[in-house]
């Protein structure tokens, strides 16, 4: 039990070392940097460079424009690349799940035309599966498409997706419709890719309680799109679903917001309830022991994801408790240190709150992290259905045809 | 045994509760909440102050209904449950409670009618830093009856005609009385609850009457803060049924898989857990609301008791709500957030839960010993 | 809002006091009274006494031989008997469930045979409604009941029941059978009363983990039973069991098991983490300012309930909430207790155990707390369906035929 | 990354699994946990002996087998799964771990190869009452190499030939190794776990050899203590993981209302609880198996950490294990009560939990000053 590279690895990840050393920024961009679409930009110029040396998709094929390398490898990677002060990165879900889905259902010319650019980072594509109807419900897509009536073999597509993380600057998209309402919900489903410039599409953002915009509604109304645009046979779009949120990629990544080491040294500075450092609460102390405990746990567990990577083995259900964990915690951690601060607490001003208010971000994005994605209820489901294999919630929906089926909002 | 309303005091409340579902949908309380220059719904408090119930606790000699207390708590526990957007808590939980109990005769005759007409605005600067304030922390000093210092957060500084403030005077921390109309300058915050605006305050010599005796302010502002830990806990129990009350509603009318979300355990035990701590919230707040009205020597166990149970209560009835939302849940647009938000404002306002759970278990342990 | 009894309570209060003082024990059993069956015979002498003085189920109607009381009059009395060292009180189940079961279905005779002696607690009764296959579903009952091939009309019961309190001291119980296994689980039962001394039934005391016995197993082999001995019509015996499950008495009874109070006492004299009393530990403090407003909730809870009784009126659903939250905190606290006392905790000698091992015996004593009357998990379903109004579970076996449903152990 | 077991330490595991399974079913244990006079499966010891397991990670030149921690915590594991009813802890992680660590050449040659060979039993004197033991009020003493004082509980007292024995000596806190063979007077203790049995020691002048410098004794014990709390966690992740499978296997078989409980989502989501607690502890275990077999600077850290999630996930596990299992739960006659009472008995054998938490925060703030 070691934390050591096999030599293989150590190799790779020198080579890794040495090409980052040469080409990644050294530098964060600035404000003005990021002003007028620059960050962007230099997302775009960073993706160009990793495709152009095969660190875009280190796991993908030759033929499909990768180094075909080993998920290790981009592990080493990742973790090599996230020493730099590197742009965001929005091509993840394109590249992720997107891409790989219209590679596995489109003709060779649509392969063509798509891989290059999209590895490139010159054309980002987004998800739209999610519906107002039907959050973790992927199945219970209303969105119409129906054949143009003008015989051309064309298809019209109305209805209304949500959740869509990067619409307003995708140049394309997959997009689950409903094809035949008499069916059961799980056989009427048809996939396209749309470009997202067509006519009808319209994008607008989601705002959230706690200030950002990250996810977008995107609204349908008469886009026309070509039969050769059709991903998979008409009604077999949820197979076709399947294989896109098969290809998630691993959960990997770790917690986002204040952490324990953070609330330790904001307890340090404030004054408790005896008038002595708040950090000296023997309740605050156990609470920051067990962030410390679970957040140690989530980071080991992750080491060992990666050492089945390593071992070429498929990584074991332990990395889907993730989120559950790190969400719960987030909200939690944050609400005890803004409770902490006493009547203080109130204070969101990044100015006046300790940490510029990350205590206080982090309670306005829990209640988010703790939904999208799954919510935690889903995500306990996934683990009891597919990690202790016990059965699924009983269904009632089977096999009633879509139309039939009772709803709400 | 006779531990609920009376038919009178239910009447008033469902009075009370059809009044504000016309006068303070969330469409009102956005207003305050968009608009960074809008500190409270001036016209609501107009209207609320028309009601009556400004005064409500307030004797009818002082201007106000002389109703008592249990009448309070019933008005209190509805707009809570609208999440009004404005500065009752601060005028009639703290200041007219603080006047009643230690105001002379002559701040009683020139303070209690004006609140209970709505002139008056009050406000609590304790709080002047990060953490717990201690008599070893306090800073404000008043000296020759003028207040110097800096405030922050006040809820409702920013247009309060009053404050209370605690303050060294020779030394010894006491409990103020001040007119804001001079003396004093104000800057508005941002905090996490945008309905609710606080401010820093800082003073220059603003004029400042001593509550009490001196070198007992920290004892009297206990005092205080127990009458509108009762208060507030009805409130915060408003909240907390409500948000119950949304996350039902949308749990029944919400379809995953082909049935009513409604109908899986997780949402059902999700929402009998919340069920659970509201009532147990709304019992310990009865038991305040009865120590309150008698002034009973239980109060300050009570008013602490029903403080964390209440502000536990409304924290897991407003997360659990939004998250029984899903998705939508945590959107700008679905009021989910303004309970969220005003869930948090409520269990800070009067002090922290940790800060009465120790005041709590002090006095159990004194009660312990001495029985 | 007061504590106070309205005059028609006061008087009534007044009267019960006079008669308690004048007629309840002064002093509790000692081991010895104890012994050979003289806590049985001291139970039962208690209710006799209560019974010739109307005080033995004062809400029961003239023709059962109760006074006509109110629900509030029997809870004054409750209160100011428990301030006497009065016996254990075996009738309880009988009184309050059986033989209301037995009032309600049973002919003039049986009533007339059986209403006295169990109302002066000449004569226990037990329910025989769980078994081991279903223990909240009752309506999962396999225990059989046969017509004798005899011709006489009378039934042979086959089967075994679980869970039964006060089995080995009953002489009569009420028992539900299966009687039709083609019909659906709810409309294939028969509820009869039985002689508990019959040949053919056998009671088995159920060894806890706690070291107590409080419940059995019985055995029906064989058992003959006359047809008057039906207790409504064949096959209808679910909703007769209805009738049963509605008596239970309301659960205005409080927690066992160590409390607060007894925990702050402990926690005063023992060593903590830096030598001084363990009291002075804030985590400590918050526990039990948590278990002390849970305490006063219920409580005042109880309250509430009573005001209700005081009214006329119906309780409330708050009533229900009782054991979820009393059952978890027992375990909470016991659990903290012990290792509150760090090593020693181990340690569950009464003799050496603080407070005579109460804080062992709630630790042992609470995972059946949790489940016995009902699972914290049904508890929850019964407060979200029959108090918040939310659906039932989804039922996979109301029109199937009994014999047909999937069973495991 | 190499966060695992090996190829080979998998085959130890699983090899020692079978054994256990043969050797060490719930009926074994149940002997020792129903017969007052049985301290331990003398048999099973016997037999573990035989395997090699005691000496695991003791070097070949004192007779053990030489193959390291990551070896020694696959068998703790596995000793966990079955409840075993042996004094491995007390001899293994406790007396081996602390002669290896602090022994003179004489000590190891004397006692590695009779510990390995299962002809030692080891015991941990430190607790003399109830809370903490601390430098303050320790009592007992050692005085020209004889040790006096009253130590409780102690568990496997009862049948142990050597103790780990905390003592003052010159007023100073020191460990000592004492020779259970004369001057002491044993007293079995009834305790919460039946299947490792616990005693109270008298000592009336048994001879005692200090281990480590002098007035150093608090430190080496922490040292030991880290070292054990790994092994312990183990055990306790062990043990939590045949915990979860038993709910799960019972969920399976169990219907209520037509269904398998296992298809109620209030069973799924305990039972995905469960799971996500055990993977956080095994692998805050496999941290600390880390820092164990290397000695790293982290390992207090780690041990901590491991010992945290480890008690917390077995205790969980346990409780909600009979649950699931609803009214047969709770009976003598079902093994769960049996993991309940040994999550309890290993949660407390190297100090509460709670006692951990401290240890581990003091050091993080060091650490975090350091940083």
């Amino acid at each position: 039990m070691d934390f050591n590279d096999s030599p293989e690895e150590a190799a790779y990840r020198a080579q890794v070392r040495e090409w980052l050393e040469a080409n990644a920024p050294k530098t964060p961009l600035t404000f003005e940097d990021m002003e007028g679409g620059g960050s962007m930009a230099a997302s775009k110029a960073w993706q160009a460079k990793k495709a152009a040396a095969g660190y875009a998709q280190i796991t993908w094929p030759k033929e499909w424009g990768g180094p075909g390398g080993t998920p290790i490898q981009q592990v080493i990677f990742n973790t090599e690349e996230a020493k730099y002060p590197i742009p965001p990165n929005p091509f993840q879900i394109g590249l992720g799940m997107c891409v790989p889905t219209v590679m596995t259902f489109a003709d060779e010319d649509t392969k063509k035309r798509f891989v290059g650019p999209a590895l490139r980072g010159e054309e980002i594509w987004c998800q739209l599966f999610s519906e107002p109807a039907g959050g973790s419900d992927v199945a219970a897509a209303r969105t119409r498409a129906v054949r143009a009536p003008d015989g051309s073999g064309d298809w019209i597509i109305d209805g209304q997706k949500v959740w869509t993380t990067g619409a307003q600057f995708s140049s394309f998209g997959i997009v689950v419709t409903r094809t035949d309402p008499d069916a059961p919900k799980h056989k009427g489903m048809t996939m396209f890719w749309v470009d997202m410039s067509d006519p009808g599409i319209e994008v607008r953002p989601i705002h959230q309680m706690s200030g950002g915009s990250g996810f977008n509604e995107v609204f349908f109304t008469g886009v026309r799109v070509k039969d050769s645009q059709r991903l998979g046979a008409i009604n077999d779009g949820w197979r076709v679903s399947l294989v896109t949120l098969m290809n998630e990629r691993l959960a990997v990544g770790g917690a986002t917001g204040a952490q324990w080491n953070q609330f330790l040294e904001a307890a340090r500075q404030i004054t408790g309830l005896d008038g002595a450092p708040v950090i000296k609460d023997q309740a605050i102390r156990e609470k920051l022991a067990d962030w410390y405990v679970q957040a140690e746990g989530l980071k080991h567990t992750r080491n060992r994801t990666m050492t089945a990577l390593s071992r070429g083995q498929t990584p074991g259900p332990e990395s889907s408790i993730g989120k559950v964990v790190s969400a719960l915690q987030m909200q939690d951690l944050a609400n005890t240190a803004v409770e902490m601060l006493d009547q203080y607490g109130i204070i969101n001003d990044p100015d006046l709150a300790p940490l510029g208010g990350a205590f206080h971000a982090s309670l306005m994005m829990a209640p988010g992290l703790r939904i999208a994605g799954g919510t935690d209820e889903i995500l306990k489901n996934i683990i009891a259905e597919r990690v202790l294999g016990l059965p699924g919630d009983i269904r009632v929906d089977k096999d009633v045809a879509f139309k039939d089926l009772p709803t709400g909002r | 045994m006779n531990f609920d309303y009376s038919d009178d005091q239910k009447f008033l409340k469902n009075e009370a509760r059809k009044f504000l579902e016309a006068n303070c949908p969330t469409s009102r309380v956005r207003k305050v909440l968009d608009d960074d220059a809008k500190a409270y719904d001036e016209a609501l408090w107009k209207a609320v102050a028309e009601q009556g119930w400004l005064g409500a606790a307030i004797p009818e000699a002082h201007g106000g209904l002389g109703l008592g207390h249990i009448e309070l708590c019933a008005i209190a526990e509805e707009l809570g449950r609208v999440v009004a957007p404005i500065p009752f808590a601060s005028t009639v939980y703290f200041l007219a409670e603080a006047v009643m109990l230690a105001g002379s005769d002559v701040q009683k005759a020139a303070l209690l009618p004006k609140i209970a007409a709505g002139e008056v605005i009050g406000c609590v600067a304790t709080s002047e830093g990060p953490g717990v304030v201690t008599a070893a922390n306090l800073q404000a000093t008043v000296s020759g009856g003028k207040l110097s210092g800096t405030k922050l957060p006040v809820t409702d500084g920013d247009i309060a005609t009053h404050a209370l403030v605690l303050a060294k005077e020779n030394g010894q921390a006491g409990l103020f009385l001040v007119d804001l109309s001079s003396g004093v300058t104000r800057e508005a915050l941002q905090t996490l609850d945008p309905t609710r605006d606080a401010a820093k305050l800082t003073f220059s010599g603003a004029s400042a009457e001593r509550l009490g005796a001196a070198g007992e302010g920290l004892a009297l502002l206990e005092r205080i803060s127990d009458r509108a830990a009762v208060l507030l806990a009805f409130e915060q129990t408003g909240g907390a049924d409500r948000a119950l009350e949304m996350a039902k509603a949308y749990a029944l009318e919400r379809y995953a898989f082909g049935r009513v979300i409604a109908s899986y355990q997780a949402i059902k035990h999700k929402l009998a857990d919340i069920y659970v701590k509201n009532e147990l919230a709304r019992s310990n707040a009865y038991y305040g609301a009865w120590a309150l009205n008698t002034d009973a020597p239980e109060l300050p166990v009570a008013a602490s008791a029903a403080r964390i149970a209440a502000s536990e209560a409304f924290w897991f009835a407003a997360k659990e709500n939004i998250q029984t939302h899903g998705g939508i849940g945590f959107t700008w647009e679905v009021d989910a957030h303004l309970y969220y938000r005003r869930s948090r404002q409520l269990a800070l306002v009067a002090g922290a839960p940790r800060v009465w759970k120790e005041r709590l278990v002090s006095q159990l342990e004194r009660r312990n010993i001495a029985a």
